[in-house]
């Protein structure tokens, strides 16, 4: 599988990403900068987390802006897979190849932990290495993670299945004790109508290894590459 | 001239900053408030020395980059 | 003879002269370093250069007793940040840096500007920052002002380290009253770096271009000088210090761009502008390399309007760089930082005259040699008087409590003992994907990227003790870094200080500071563990009280295999627990006796460094061999704490037989004697690990198994996993929840 | 009623959001913009009638929590 890794200034998990794609996929990835008007033919473009543009304004606002975004956009019509990770997340809703947006936690802090996952959808591109109900631990790590979409986004959503993780209890229950940001309905991650685009709060990359304290998260990238097989 | 742009939340937008204001100050004691909502107030400076000018201006520079249209609205007063 | 601009110069006058901090000794001085009066933007560049925060005047002389030697350390104190050797031509860059008073006065920005400058302090040697450290110390939670403190300082410190990408992944947090009208911010990081590419700020050949990069100057955080004489400033306008912003979007295309500025061969020297901004950084690069800088004051790049030449010399803005390049390579690294849209400016050259010569509109405002300046600076023994010994609390003499459960409950929810994950959690401990031992244990262990090697890092102080006893109190501060270290397997290596007192014009606030090294000193020499970089931050008092004296110390150790590294957190049932070290059941100065009793009183554990030394070194073996599978110091709060938290760490609960001979159950139970682990072996192990002990003359004992879900030390008081995590997580996030 | 408070950055405070703004905005193409700088927008809706005691409630609250006096400044409208 050929993947490629945008950098914006000021993300901060290019290099994990990176790192992780190149460990699972046994291949380098491309290194795409923000101001790249042309990007190399791949299949997939993961836009990493962190803090792009220092977050200011609204988090992902001027990463959403980069020359670099429209050729992104020009991929995902094409059909070519593109996921976003945290802030990555962020910078698809600002571009619109995902609905809604991501407001600040409830909680109004930063949060750093880990969760539980519910892995609520499998037969996605993103999603096809785990098993239906699965219950995964992914690390997070943000301020803005708090899912929001109006009434009947969130209800085409739902119908179509392009809610393929939630925060859940480890039991697997989505309760509002299981969510660590305030997101409408426990949304973790949601994908686009054609499944090609995938956004998540959650790390996967940080989870690939026994030493980062587990393997949770190789089943993501997995996936992708079962869907190219 | 200056612009001074107001970008609030649409209705039916949860604020959870303005939710958690609204909570602290009761826990600080303030009664009798019934909402709050916060927002961004955002001034500029522009070269621009014609009013109706400035203010097409600003109002492209809303759209494209300081309102996310999803979830805000924006209102500009030029002076 | 530079002829000086004297138009719009003030006179310097005696009241002046004061006003900006310095003694009638000080001026003299500085009129015969010269040779002439002072012009007024010198006189701001002799007094931020002479003040205790860059002179070192009160503690020099007895930082200069510090061991700062050893085969593996590459640079001690004197740059930036101290380097280390950790094998295969890679080094570890670190430093502890305090921003107490700031953080004092507007808790987020102060915080935050803190982890910006100490980031600095590291990338400006070439190394990529891999970690970061926080230690604090609020007043009482009673207090008023503590949790608006607390809540900023946290805020700050994850607002920024979140921001840059490099995660927070330890640190420590203290309560005291002593703290109530001065906190402490401690910020420490860590880098890596190739042995063969780290940098130095002395300067070198004679018209090199000096380069500015980062961001604009503007009127932050000028010296409180600026305030007395605003009445000589050109235009009216208020000038108050302004609170320095930290800007971490800008500091992380900072760390890009010289690191990736770092990985040519342009450039000859590099220094961050930290306190006193453009003044420390041009006066150290300039007197360090033995040549002057010419700088011309037009060039520097301005945020706001009709900068004197006295406001940039002493503006603190954050994220600013100099940099002194090879010549005729300012293209290229003009190219760099405009890819990250960063400001570049040629502001000066070096020359042969060994001074630093401003200009500003055409002409000379300040010309001052910058060897005396810099190297000449006051040197004070002040007079300290040795603090008084408290008397050894006799344990039978401190009551024996009724029930030990409520006893052990209340303490960990105590302020002092309970979980700091709601600090934690707001800090990205995990970005870079390198850690591999989160917070909540002894040390933090992130992997040195691509290798199986792994640093620890761990800061630790019991101010407490070193109220009570400094010397005892500095040595305890070292040796618990070192425990912490050895806990999670690695080998220490060196530590950072970060030195918190109180006025040292006070005898026995300087006697507390000179203690307080003694014991560091001594330490640091037993324990082959070296001091390589360090703060000293003094007059921390407010209305003539001072803080508990708080030496800081930041360890850093080497795992050499990084699948060695355990935690606190025995594995599987069955696996056996055990004790190393002794027992003498010191309650002085305890946690036990302040929590449960309400005193604060008596001489503090000794510290025995050469029983550190030997069961260190035992336990280390030991992990290093598989043997040792969860390893856990015994700090505060004591035995009965210690296994609590393993405990609770593990899942699995525990059954404890205490063989308390002479001692009172409660003293060997919370006593807090120094130089004690408790392990987990498994059943196999156990004859093999006390024959080894044996062997080694280090003390073991059997305390029980890991078992069920309860704590259950025998005749003494059982507890369910579950009460104990509630007692311990709860009382930080109720506090904070508990608006006022 | 209704109580509208801008709370900006004092003079001279460093404003990192306005800076990034404006320079995003050049990037974009807009020329002649001089200087950006960010705030925030709070409405608060009370259960207060009387305007007088609407503003000094609302001063209030702006010192105990809503501006950080530091950095700060804020000003009020009651409508
Ligand atoms: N301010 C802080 N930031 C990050 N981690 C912290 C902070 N304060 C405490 N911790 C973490 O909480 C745990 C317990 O701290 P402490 O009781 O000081 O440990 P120890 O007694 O082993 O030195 C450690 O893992 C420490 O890193
Ligand atoms: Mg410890």
């Amino acid at each position: 599988m050929k993947s490629a890794v945008v950098t914006f200034p000021a993300s901060n998990c290019n290099r994990d990403m990176f790192d992780a794609l190149e460990k699972i996929t046994g291949k380098t990835p491309y290194q795409i900068w923000h101001q790249d008007s042309e990007i190399p033919d791949v299949d997939l473009i993961a836009l990493p987390g962190g803090f792009s543009f220092g977050d200011y304004l609204r988090c992902g606002a001027m990463a959403a802006r980069s020359p670099a975004i429209k050729a992104i956009a020009l991929h995902a019509e094409r059909g070519g897979n593109v996921i976003g990770v945290c802030n990555g997340f962020q910078v698809l809703t600002e571009m619109g190849l995902l609905p809604g947006a991501l407001m600040r936690n409830s909680s109004l802090k930063f949060v750093c932990k880990t969760v539980h996952l519910q892995v609520e959808n499998t037969s996605t591109n993103f999603t096809n290495a785990y098993t239906k109900g699965q219950v995964i631990d992914i690390p997070i790590a943000h301020h803005d993670g708090n899912y929001f979409a109006d009434e009947d986004t969130l209800k085409i959503l739902e119908t179509n299945g392009q809610i393929p993780f939630r925060y859940v209890s480890k039991e697997g229950n989505a309760i509002a004790s299981a969510n660590p940001n305030g997101s409408q309905n426990n949304i973790a991650g949601i994908i686009n109508e054609r499944g090609n685009v995938l956004g998540m709060m959650p790390h996967p990359e940080r989870l690939i290894e026994d030493a980062q304290g587990g393997t949770d998260g190789r089943g993501f990238f997995e996936s992708i590459i079962n869907t190219l097989k | 001239m200056k612009a001074r742009i107001h970008i609030t939340l649409k209705d039916g937008v949860l604020d959870p900053q303005g939710k958690a204001i609204q909570h602290a100050l009761g826990t600080l004691g303030f009664s009798g408030v019934e909402g709050v909502r916060q927002g961004k107030y955002i001034e500029i400076d522009l070269a621009e020395t014609d009013k109706s000018n400035a203010a097409e201006t600003v109002e492209k520079m809303c759209k494209k980059l300081l309102s996310n249209m999803v979830i805000e609205n924006y209102s500009i007063t030029i002076d | 003879m530079t002829k000086i601009n004297w138009n719009n110069n003030p006179e310097i006058t005696d009241d002046l002269v004061k006003e900006h901090g310095l003694s009638v000794d000080e001026h003299k001085l500085m009129i015969k370093i010269l040779g002439r009066k002072p012009t007024l933007t010198e006189l701001g560049i002799f007094s931020v250069m002479w003040s205790e925060h860059c002179s070192y005047k009160s503690s020099k002389l007895h930082l200069k007793t510090l061991p700062t030697e050893a085969p593996w350390v590459i640079h001690g104190p004197g740059e930036n940040a101290g380097v280390i050797d950790i094998g295969d031509n890679q080094a570890a860059i670190f430093k502890m840096e305090s921003h107490n008073h700031p953080s004092y006065i507007e808790p987020y920005q102060g915080a935050a500007t803190g982890v910006g400058g100490i980031l600095r302090d590291v990338f400006t040697m070439g190394a990529r920052p891999i970690a970061n450290m926080n230690a604090l110390r609020f007043g009482s939670p009673e207090h008023p002002k503590t949790r608006h403190l607390l809540s900023g300082v946290v805020e700050g410190i994850g607002g920024y380290g979140n921001c840059v990408g490099v995660p927070t992944i330890g640190g420590e947090t203290n309560f005291h009253p002593s703290y109530n009208g001065n906190i402490l911010v401690n910020a420490m990081a860590v880098g890596l770096a190739d042995q063969d590419k780290i940098f130095l700020s002395a300067a070198a050949g004679v018209g090199n271009p000096v380069i500015y990069v980062g961001s604009k100057t503007g009127r932050d955080g000028i010296h409180g000088a600026t305030m007395a004489s605003a009445e000589f400033t050109e235009d009216n306008e208020e000038k108050r210090p302004t609170v320095q912003v930290g800007d971490p979007f800008t500091e992380k295309l900072l760390i890009e761009a010289c690191i990736e500025l770092m990985s040519t061969d342009m450039v000859v020297a590099i220094q961050d502008m930290g306190a006193a901004g453009l003044t420390s950084s041009s006066v150290e690069m300039a007197s360090g390399g033995g040549v002057g800088f010419t700088i011309n004051l037009d060039n520097v790049p301005q945020r706001e309007e009709n900068m004197t030449p006295y406001e940039m010399m002493l503006s603190e803005s954050q994220e600013r760089m100099l940099v002194v390049l090879k010549p005729d390579r300012v293209g290229e690294a003009e190219a760099i930082f405009k890819k990250w849209d960063l400001d570049f400016a040629v502001i000066g050259e070096i020359t042969e005259t060994g001074n630093l010569t401003l200009l500003f509109e055409g002409k000379t405002v300040a010309d001052i040699p910058t060897q005396p300046l810099a190297d000449n600076s006051p040197e004070y023994d002040r007079p300290w008087i040795k603090t008084e010994i408290q008397p050894t609390i006799d344990a039978f003499d401190i009551p024996i409590p009724i029930d030990f459960r409520d006893t052990l409950l209340k303490m960990i929810n105590s302020s002092d003992l309970s979980s700091r994950e709601w600090i934690w959690q707001q800090y990205d401990h995990q970005v870079m994907a390198d850690t591999i031992q989160i917070p909540g244990g002894d040390a933090a262990v992130v992997r040195v990227h691509g290798t199986n090697k792994a640093l620890a890092i761990s800061t630790d102080c019991t101010p407490r003790y070193c109220y009570a006893d400094p010397f005892e109190g500095g040595k305890q501060a070292v040796a618990e870094t070192w425990r912490n270290l050895t806990s999670v397997g690695a080998q220490p290596l060196a530590i950072t200080d970060c030195l918190n007192f109180g006025n040292p014009e006070r005898p026995d606030i300087m006697g507390q500071f000179v203690g307080a090294i003694e014991g560091i000193r001594e330490a640091c020499t037993v324990l082959d563990y070296p001091v390589i970089s360090g703060n000293v931050s003094l007059y921390n008092e407010t209305n003539g009280t001072g803080i508990h004296p708080t030496p800081a110390i930041g360890g850093v150790g080497l795992l050499k295999d990084s699948s060695k590294m355990i935690t606190i957190a025995p594995k599987n049932e069955g696996d056996v627990i055990m004790l190393i070290g002794e027992c003498t059941g010191h309650l002085g100065c305890s946690l036990y006796l302040n929590i449960i009793e309400g005193r604060e009183e008596g001489a503090p554990p000794p510290v025995d460094l050469t029983l550190e030394r030997k069961n260190g070194d035992f336990v280390r073996t030991q992990i290093q061999k598989r043997i040792i599978t969860a390893c856990h110091d015994v700090s505060d709060g004591g035995l009965f704490v210690t296994l609590s938290e393993m405990a609770m760490a593990s899942g699995h609960g525990m059954e404890i037989t205490i063989n308390n001979g002479d001692i009172p159950i409660h003293a060997y139970g919370f006593g807090e004697d120094q130089a004690r682990y408790v392990i987990s072996v498994s059943p196999d192990n156990v004859k093999g690990i006390i024959t080894a002990a044996r062997d080694a003359n280090v003390a073991i004992k059997n305390l029980g198994i890991v078992q069920g879900n309860t704590v259950n030390i025998k005749n003494t008081f059982t507890i369910t996993l579950n009460e104990l995590l509630d007692a311990h997580s709860t009382w930080m996030p109720k506090y904070m929840s508990n608006k006022d």
